[in-house]
């Protein structure tokens, strides 16, 4: 199909290539430059969506990423891309897309019923229906609306892009690379500062690209070109095209989305990011986003062919388009008469319905002497064409433009260029906190105040001519860069530009069309989500007149365009409605982010294998190679179990656990907490942090230790080893470990200052490999020839110095499986080969390596507390039956305050007590509660088991829990009741030590 | 039925990991222990070589953590005498004294770089110097280990997870800083700086969370492939 | 994401940093002398303001430092920030109208020479 | 009150809806109620509601400094369940899931609860301890709870990706779980109470509480002084402000709380997924936006606006879990400000003043307790004594220890 709407010579496209592409099944040629809108119209497409909720054929509105309309589905498979915009969408070979919200098709749209039924799909109506009957609500009622409602489809594959993430820091960050941009760069760049300029487009020049103008008396395109020229040379400017500054948040801290390879179409992924994700901090920024123009509120102004004035010039100066051939320009401003004569020159036939009863001023001249009617003091109070726009009624206005002086007649036209004044986009200046102020003269907000070092300039700022914005831009680059310490804050001289002098101009919020408002013909102001001016109406004949209210009740604003287009004519009518100023209806809140942001680009790297580190020891390769199966322990990836072939995890546990207690088991233990305390005042310090009493520990002794948060509970435990007077040796659960080393600083540094201790985390430091078991002496003995491993000599608790397996070595005599156990511990680059030859050296004596849940077993055979699986933040060491551990000596430690308060105190708490079915072989879920009788829920509970194996050592399954009143029902018959809510476990309770209760075994 | 031996068993199945690293990065060659039975959390790991960033793991630094008070002369003294350098007080600096790096931590708190196997000997020196002065002196060689990251996208590589500003203004030759890289606690030291814009610098990172890094860097490096 | 000035590191990035809550909370001298009330107010109950307030920061990736600062909670900006031990810093009575670091700074300087410079 | 059903809205339509009602009258304040609710979201208004539904106390006027629901109520992720592990919270919750599922006949006002069913996710051998425990505990409450198989969840939730860091284990499924439309929870209750001669009224910030005697008399707002014979603040973040003005403190930090919508899409999920471990909670509204949530920020603020690191750490999630959702895009982010207690569980209580009430500290998880809040706090304010379901969530229980720990166990509770 012939690019049937091709201005001659016109345009930045690169007409030498040309690039094919599919829209809606069909093939359509463009050229490099265009986006997918351009291309569209180039080729005669007006119809390119239907609307969120009547389904009402739409066409391209916008030539930026304010579009509402032209929201399309690009790409199929895995990289499609629901709700792209086809005015941002740079045109590359072979692009696909299709429209959303359609079914079967755009053209016929079984969802365009809707539309017909529109009256009884008024603001809210859902809220006063679908109520009966209740069960209906769900599968029939909610159902439909989700199905009608959502625009595109979600991908189903997983996407086969990178992304990527950079942290930068600069001195000036500007936002918007149009003329204020660019001055503001140069002249921040030539003071010597650090500066960032990001722009949505693939280049810069904003609306220069948009327009005939001149600059320093030749064409614009010469300035940008000079301008981007000296930048880039600049070694501290950073020019980042195709890059939307998304998010701006405190202590100017700025998000912004580079697309980096967007424009080029779908790629292999070669390690290039698809889109880089920016996070700035910038000490000055400066915010050159320019204006969106505003459309006019005017009968069924949403047909395919109505499009912003401004719009309709860019697809002509920018793309060589023309959006029209019959174009009926609609404004009340001066702007749009450059649209008009920008048209005419490309030889549309052009009319201009003016709001203003009498326009004067030179463009206005330009326009009658070009030979183009004005149609004065009139509006646009109707529209025809369905699919697309073929005409359209006009009619002269009353003075207050609230009613129509003389009958309407009708214009041919296929398109409407509609300028209804401009919007600066403060957007990123309102998320920074930034208040607003609302311009009467300008009829439009602008920056106020902001707690925030940023100005905003040009067009942004309210100030909409060249000469304006480029003398802005320079003195904004200037003082930004003096603020951030360049320069001396005097701006560069501005290049002379003509002064365009431009009329009063005439606003008129809701052209009044031949039937009452909400009367068969729609204002709409929010063109995706179908809100009209009626719908506000409605909002506040129901009162919802509260600007977020109306926002809410209406999705006024809530679309992909988050109102870009619509929010000010929303105020403005309600304003209208409630007699009052703009102002005092107020702005809603500008939310993060300025354009909507793919999830995969904020996430950058941090994906797969890269989103959370998996943290290994040193002997990990040792387990992949010897088929462990591994559990996630906090971050670590800790062996859960030693399958041999064929076996289940029930059979390998059992396996491991009955021969860890029969010849000798190995564990590596390396992610244990480790904690160097040393200092003078150390001692006193764990007594402190810990329960029991510390400073009678002999050197060379170690001790098990409970630590509590001030609210007497306990959050973890471990076993710390006097080195010498002075200095201590802390072992922390795996999990606590780092929480412990802060909560340990926490307290010196800001409670206990002039304590002399210094604590410093050695957790990595040393590998370690538990040894345990009958025949681990005899393992030991093999392992070193300068530590003496005899039990007698080398007593429970305490430590050696030495070598193991040629490693030098700290070995500690503790036990967490309450057999006879020796804990090596040695530095951790030694930690592979130790453990690999331990393993081979520990084949003749039955060595078995064991994982975690056979640890969990084993200790639990000897009522050993895991803290955070027994306990749970809400225990204390009395519950646990642990009373011994709690010094009485002590006046104070941590925690102990807590344990006199009366709920703490009070009997009959959650005890942890050993808990034995009736039935051996029944192993209880952890997390099943007891109760004293079973029958239907509510079921009074008495608490849940913590801990539950089957253990091979004991013969019979074994189980802890925290029970009220357990020590003293110690003896008694519960029930387990099941989740199935039929079967019921019979228990008893007891002591919670299983195995070895006289502790004969711990010294083999 | 005897048990096949275990290093042998290590070298077929090599150090795979349960989630296989991101494509460019080569995974560790079996076990590769070395002749002392040693072996660095990156053993057998190769960066991109010659491109326009490089990285690499400087494995076994001696590593000694020192903790004390730089208001008490006698310490600052003594501790001076065994490095025969005084112990940088200056927030953020690192200074090169025979053969000890020794970096600013904190206001009371050193970290300092010795030859490999020098650690043992500098710690029992300075514990000795310091007997009787307040003070922690730690042996942390195998708590860390460093990645070198040089070249002329070094800083750009480091950029895409660390937060801090390291442009030649802000950072630079001599500096170094405790930070992070996404969910890693790094410490970081810039060696040099060239003046076509290429950067070295050490980054310290613990032992369980040097796969974690080296496996970002590879990814990280791979837009840089071609170039 | 905030900007905190580290006493000893500078300005660093917030996700360096833990939050520690309010400062100035000492331990109590002799806990088992308090009430279960007064216990219950130290562990649990906290300032809160909506305005300024004294909080406490760990450099817990940089320097490993605890320090205090002062924040407005409406506006997220610090005033100040001052390592453990050191004086609690003048703060205006009536600070609504301070909206930036700067405006604090002036009002600093007129309200402590207006006191005669006295910590209040 | 003109009866919203499918009828009045096609009488409506035939006359261009030009002649709907204001669902709520905009009065000036009286000298004096009987009862002065502080605070206009979902909590306060239900409160009204109640106390003029079954206590018979209509001369009743609730206060808001902005527009009602503007606070939490409009902020939150919309998501109901009762699926909490201690007998206390379990009780409450589910006294507010059984309003919820009769609160659109109720209100005569579609507030779109629907009972989508909701899965907390288990990722490691603690969280299936977690929801193994939690899953009993509930299920003994005679509240609906099944565990259900990774293969379950896959069913749900084809697109997941049960492989990710931290494998999903299992799951817990309340199928009584769902989402509503929170702005019209606050809308429908003030229709309501409206029509039964409650003041709602806006723009009304209170300044102070007249106390005497230690005895609360009334209120000083911006529109003047008014009288009441009891007062219950429901104010959410602003509490420990509310607290000061009495002359007291409350056990509360303020934190900001942040959740984000995608852009609309076609249906793809269907029920709401939690998940502690890999921190991300995402449901999808019925205009189709992904509405996504994680946890908060560590430091107090009252901004309304959090920090981008807590952004990314919630996108990071939903890529790993669902890496379908890569380039789907965040269209609005938001923050709100939660009062947090210790334990992670309200205070509904009595204060140090006399009949003056307070109801706070719901911290991440208020909106689906909405009404069972409202219910038990107005009976707690008509009879002077605490309700017996509210009665353990009093503040006393900071000074005897006696916390209902949500947080210890069930780790963050949204």
């Amino acid at each position: 199909m012939s690019q049937s709407h091709r201005i001659e010579g016109k345009g930045r496209i690169d007409r030498s290539r040309t690039l094919s592409f599919t829209w809606n099944g069909a093939r359509y040629m463009g050229h490099p430059g265009d986006t997918l809108a351009s291309a569209l119209l180039a080729n005669g497409v007006r119809l390119v969506g239907r609307s969120f909720k009547y389904h009402r054929p739409r066409g391209i509105m916008t030539a930026g990423s304010e579009e509402p309309n032209a929201v399309v589905q690009l790409e199929e498979g895995a990289r499609t891309e629901p709700n792209t915009r086809a005015t941002v969408t740079e045109l590359y070979e072979g692009l696909t897309a299709r429209p959303q919200n359609c079914w079967p098709s755009v053209e016929f749209d079984i969802g365009a019923i809707n539309s017909k039924l529109s009256r009884f799909f008024p603001a809210g109506f859902y809220y006063k229906t679908f109520m009966w009957p209740r069960k209906l609500w769900e599968p029939v009622y909610e159902k439909v609306i989700r199905k009608a409602a959502g625009m595109g489809e979600s991908p189903m594959e997983w996407d086969p892009d990178s992304y990527a993430q950079h942290f930068e820091h600069c001195d000036v960050l500007i936002a918007g690379g149009g003329p204020a941009g660019l001055a503001a760069a140069l002249a921040a760049g030539r003071a010597g500062a650090r500066v960032i300029l990001a722009d949505e487009g693939p280049e810069f020049g904003g609306s220069l690209l948009s327009d005939v103008l001149e600059v320093d008396g030749e064409p614009a395109d010469a300035w940008i070109e000079k301008t981007v020229a000296e930048l880039q040379a600049m070694e501290e400017v950073t020019l980042l095209p195709r890059t939307t500054v998304t998010a701006y948040y405190d202590h100017n801290f700025l998000t912004a989305c580079e697309r980096v390879t967007d424009h080029l179409g779908p790629q292999v992924d070669d390690g290039v990011p698809r889109q880089r994700f920016w996070k700035i901090r910038a000490r000055q920024t400066i915010l050159a986003q320019g204006s969106i123009e505003r459309p006019l509120l005017f009968a069924d102004n949403d047909r395919p062919g109505v499009m912003l004035a401004s719009a309709a010039r860019t697809y002509i100066n920018r793309y060589g388009v023309l959006p029209g051939r019959e174009i009926v320009v609609f404004t009340g401003h001066d702007s749009a008469y450059k649209t008009a004569l920008d048209a005419k020159a490309a030889g549309a036939k052009v009319e201009i319905v003016d709001l203003r009863p009498d326009p004067k001023g030179p463009l206005i001249d330009k326009a009658r002497a070009a030979g183009i009617e004005i149609h004065a003091g009139c509006g646009i109070t109707g529209t025809r064409g369905t699919k697309a726009l073929h005409g359209c009624d006009v009619a002269e206005l009353s003075e207050d433009g609230k009613s129509l002086k003389g009958a309407p007649y009708s214009l041919g036209c296929d398109c409407i260029a509609v300028g209804g004044g401009w919007n600066p986009t403060v957007h990123l200046f309102s998320q920074a906190r930034g208040k607003l102020k609302w311009d009467d003269d300008k009829q439009c907000f602008v920056p106020h105040f902001c707690q925030q070092p940023t100005r905003s300039v040009g067009a942004g700022n309210g100030t909409f001519d060249l000469a304006g914005c480029l003398a802005e831009g320079l003195a904004a680059g200037a003082a930004a860069a003096k603020d951030a310490g360049f320069g001396d804050g005097a701006a560069p001289e501005a290049p002379a530009v003509e002064i365009e002098e431009e009329g009063p101009a005439r606003q008129v919020w809701i052209v009044p069309s031949d039937k009452p408002l909400g009367h068969g013909k729609k204002h709409f102001h929010d063109h995706q989500n179908d809100v009209t001016a009626a719908d506000i109406h409605l909002a506040a004949r129901e009162g919802y007149i509260s600007v977020e209210h109306l926002k809410r009740y209406t999705t006024t604003g809530m679309g992909t365009d988050q109102g870009k287009t619509s929010n000010v004519n929303a105020l403005a009518v309600m304003a209208e409605i409630r007699g009052a100023q703009i102002p005092e209806v107020g702005t809603t809140t500008f939310r993060p982010p300025y354009v909507p942001t793919p999830f995969g680009a904020v996430t950058g790297q941090n994906r797969r294998a890269l989103f959370l580190q998996e943290r290994t020891t040193p002997m990990h390769p040792a387990h992949v190679a010897n088929g462990a199966v591994f559990e996630d322990v906090g971050d670590w990836k800790r062996p859960w179990y030693f399958p041999k072939d064929g076996e289940d995890m029930e059979e390998a546990v059992q396996r491991e656990c009955r021969q860890a207690r029969e010849t000798c088991g190995l564990l590596d233990a390396s992610t244990l907490g480790k904690i160097d305390i040393q200092g003078p005042d150390a001692a006193w310090f764990l007594n402190m942090i810990y329960t029991n009493k510390w400073d009678q520990l002999k050197v060379g002794s170690a001790r098990y230790g409970l630590m509590l948060n001030e609210h007497g509970m306990v959050f973890d435990d471990g076993v710390t080893t006097r080195l010498a007077e002075d200095h201590f040796h802390m072992t922390t659960t795996t999990g606590g470990a780092a929480r412990v080393m802060g909560w340990l600083e926490e307290w010196l540094q800001t409670e206990w200052p002039d304590r002399r201790v210094y604590c410093t985390s050695v957790t990595e430091q040393w590998a370690v490999c538990t040894i345990t078991g009958p025949n681990a002496k005899a393992l030991m003995a093999e392992l070193t020839d300068d530590i003496d491993v005899d039990p007698a000599t080398f007593p429970f608790l305490t430590f050696r110095e030495g070598t193991v397996a040629g490693a030098p070595a700290r070995v500690f005599r503790i036990s967490f499986t309450g057999d006879l156990a020796y804990e090596i511990n040695v530095p951790a680059r030694f930690g592979l080969s130790v453990w690999t030859t331990i393993l081979e050296r520990g084949y003749r004596h039955g060595l078995v390596q064991y994982g975690t849940e056979t640890m969990h077993v084993l200790r639990a055979e000897k009522g050993f507390i895991i803290a955070g699986q027994d306990t749970d933040g809400t225990v204390t060491p009395m519950d646990l039956g642990m009373d011994w551990i709690v010094s009485k000596k002590k006046d104070d430690f941590l925690g102990r305050r807590s344990h006199f308060r009366s709920d703490t105190a009070r009997e009959g708490r959650k005890q942890l007590v050993g808990i034995l079915t009736e039935d051996p072989n029944v192993v209880l879920p952890e997390g099943a509660h007891l109760v004293e009788k079973p029958g239907r829920p509510p079921i009074p509970m008495l608490g849940h088991v913590t801990s539950s194996y089957r253990s091979p050592n004991v013969g019979r399954s074994i189980a802890m829990g925290l029970i009220k009143d357990g020590r003293n029902r110690i003896g008694e018959t519960l029930y387990a009741p099941m989740m199935d809510g039929e079967t019921v476990h019979r228990v008893t309770l007891c002591e919670p030590v299983f195995f070895d209760k006289e502790g004969s075994r711990t010294n083999g | 039925m005897a048990e096949p031996g275990v290093t042998q068993r290590l070298a077929a199945a090599g150090a795979a990991f349960a989630n296989p690293p991101p494509e460019g990065s080569t995974p560790a060659t079996p076990a590769s222990l070395d002749a002392a039975g040693a072996r660095s959390p990156l053993a057998g790991l190769v960066g991109p070589t010659g491109g326009p960033v490089t990285f690499e793991e400087r494995p076994f630094i001696g590593k000694i953590s020192l903790r004390g008070d730089p208001s008490n002369s006698s310490f600052m003294t003594a501790a001076a005498k065994v490095l025969g350098a005084s112990l940088p007080t200056e927030p953020l600096r690192f200074l090169d004294h025979d053969g000890y790096r020794i970096h600013w931590v904190g206001p009371d708190h050193w970290m300092i770089y010795a030859p490999e196997g020098a650690e043992g000997p500098l710690k029992a020196k300075l514990d000795a110097a310091l007997d009787g002065i307040h003070h922690a002196a730690v042996d942390v060689s195998d708590y860390y280990t460093v990645i070198r990251v040089s070249g002329l996208k070094a800083r750009a590589l480091m950029q895409k997870g660390c937060p801090l500003d390291l442009h030649p203004r802000a950072f630079g030759p001599g500096k170094c800083a405790g930070t992070v890289f996404h969910h890693a606690a790094i410490f970081a030291a810039q060696i040099d700086a060239l003046d076509d814009g290429s950067a070295v610098y050490d980054v310290q990172i613990r032992w369980s969370f040097a796969r974690y890094l080296w496996d970002y860097f590879a990814d990280g490096a791979r837009e840089w492939a071609g170039a | 994401m905030l900007m905190i000035t580290c006493p000893w590191c500078g300005e660093r990035e917030q996700i360096e940093f833990s939050a520690g809550g309010q400062a100035h909370i000492a331990r109590p001298e002799d806990p088992a002398k308090l009430s279960d009330e007064e216990w219950g107010a130290y562990i649990y109950v906290r300032d809160n303001p909506k305005g300024v307030h004294f909080e406490r920061w760990v450099h817990s990736h940089g320097c490993g430092k605890w320090f205090n600062a002062v924040r407005h909670t409406v506006t997220d900006v610090f005033w100040d920030v001052y390592t453990m031990g050191e004086e609690k810093p003048w703060v205006p009575e009536d600070w609504d109208g301070l909206t930036t670091r700067a405006q604090y700074e002036t009002a600093k300087t007129a309200g402590q020479t207006a006191e005669g410079g006295e910590q209040k | 009150m003109t009866k919203y059903s499918i009828f009045s809205l096609i009488r409506n339509a035939l006359s261009y809806h030009e002649n709907w009602q204001k669902a709520w009258r905009s009065p000036d304040p009286k000298p004096e109620y009987d009862v002065i609710i502080v605070g206009g979201g979902g909590h306060g208004l239900a409160t009204a509601y109640y106390l003029a539904k079954e206590c018979g106390i209509t001369n009743v006027a609730v206060i808001e400094k902005g527009w009602l629901g503007g606070g939490n109520t409009g902020r939150n992720t919309t998501i109901v369940r009762s699926n909490y592990l201690w007998d206390e919270s379990a009780a409450l919750y589910d006294h507010a899931v059984k309003l919820w599922e009769t609160m659109s006949q109720d209100l005569n006002y579609n507030v779109m609860f629907s009972q989508r069913g909701l899965l907390h996710l288990a990722h490691n051998v603690h969280d299936m301890q977690e929801i193994g425990r939690r899953g009993h505990a509930i299920k003994l409450n005679g509240i609906d709870s099944e565990f259900i198989s990774p293969a379950q969840v896959k069913e749900m939730v084809p697109f997941i990706n049960l492989e990710c860091r931290y494998p999903v284990m299992g799951a817990l499924l309340q199928r009584r779980g769902g989402t509503a439309r929170h702005d019209a929870v606050a809308w429908g209750y003030a229709r309501a109470i409206d029509a039964m001669g409650v003041d709602v009224i806006q723009n009304c910030e209170v300044t102070g509480f007249k106390v005497e005697g230690g005895v609360v008399k009334g209120v000083e707002t911006s529109r003047g002084y008014i009288g009441a014979k009891k007062v219950g603040v429901v104010t959410a973040g602003h509490t420990s402000v509310m607290a000061e003005m009495a002359g007291f403190r409350m056990p509360l930090e303020s934190f900001p709380l942040q959740a984000f919508v995608s852009e609309p899409l076609k249906p793809v999920i269907d029920c709401v997924i939690m998940s502690n471990a890999i921190h991300a909670y995402i449901s999808q509204s019925d205009k189709g936006e992904l509405v996504i949530g994680g946890s908060g920020d560590p430091y107090v603020s009252y901004s309304q606006r959090g920090s981008f690191d807590q952004i990314e750490h919630v996108a990071g999630p939903v890529v790993e879990l669902y890496p379908i959702f890569s380039r789907v895009r965040m269209m609005r982010q938001w923050g709100g400000i939660t009062d947090v207690t210790v334990d992670r569980s309200p205070i509904i209580t009595k204060t140090p003043v006399e009949n003056l009430y307070f109801n706070c500290g719901w911290g991440t998880g208020g909106f689906k307790a909405t009404p069972g809040s409202g219910h038990v706090f107005a009976h707690s304010i008509a009879k002077g004594e605490m309700h017996p379901i509210a009665a353990p969530f009093s503040m006393d229980r900071f000074y005897t220890g006696a916390l209902i720990d949500e947080a210890a166990a069930a780790a963050v509770a949204h």
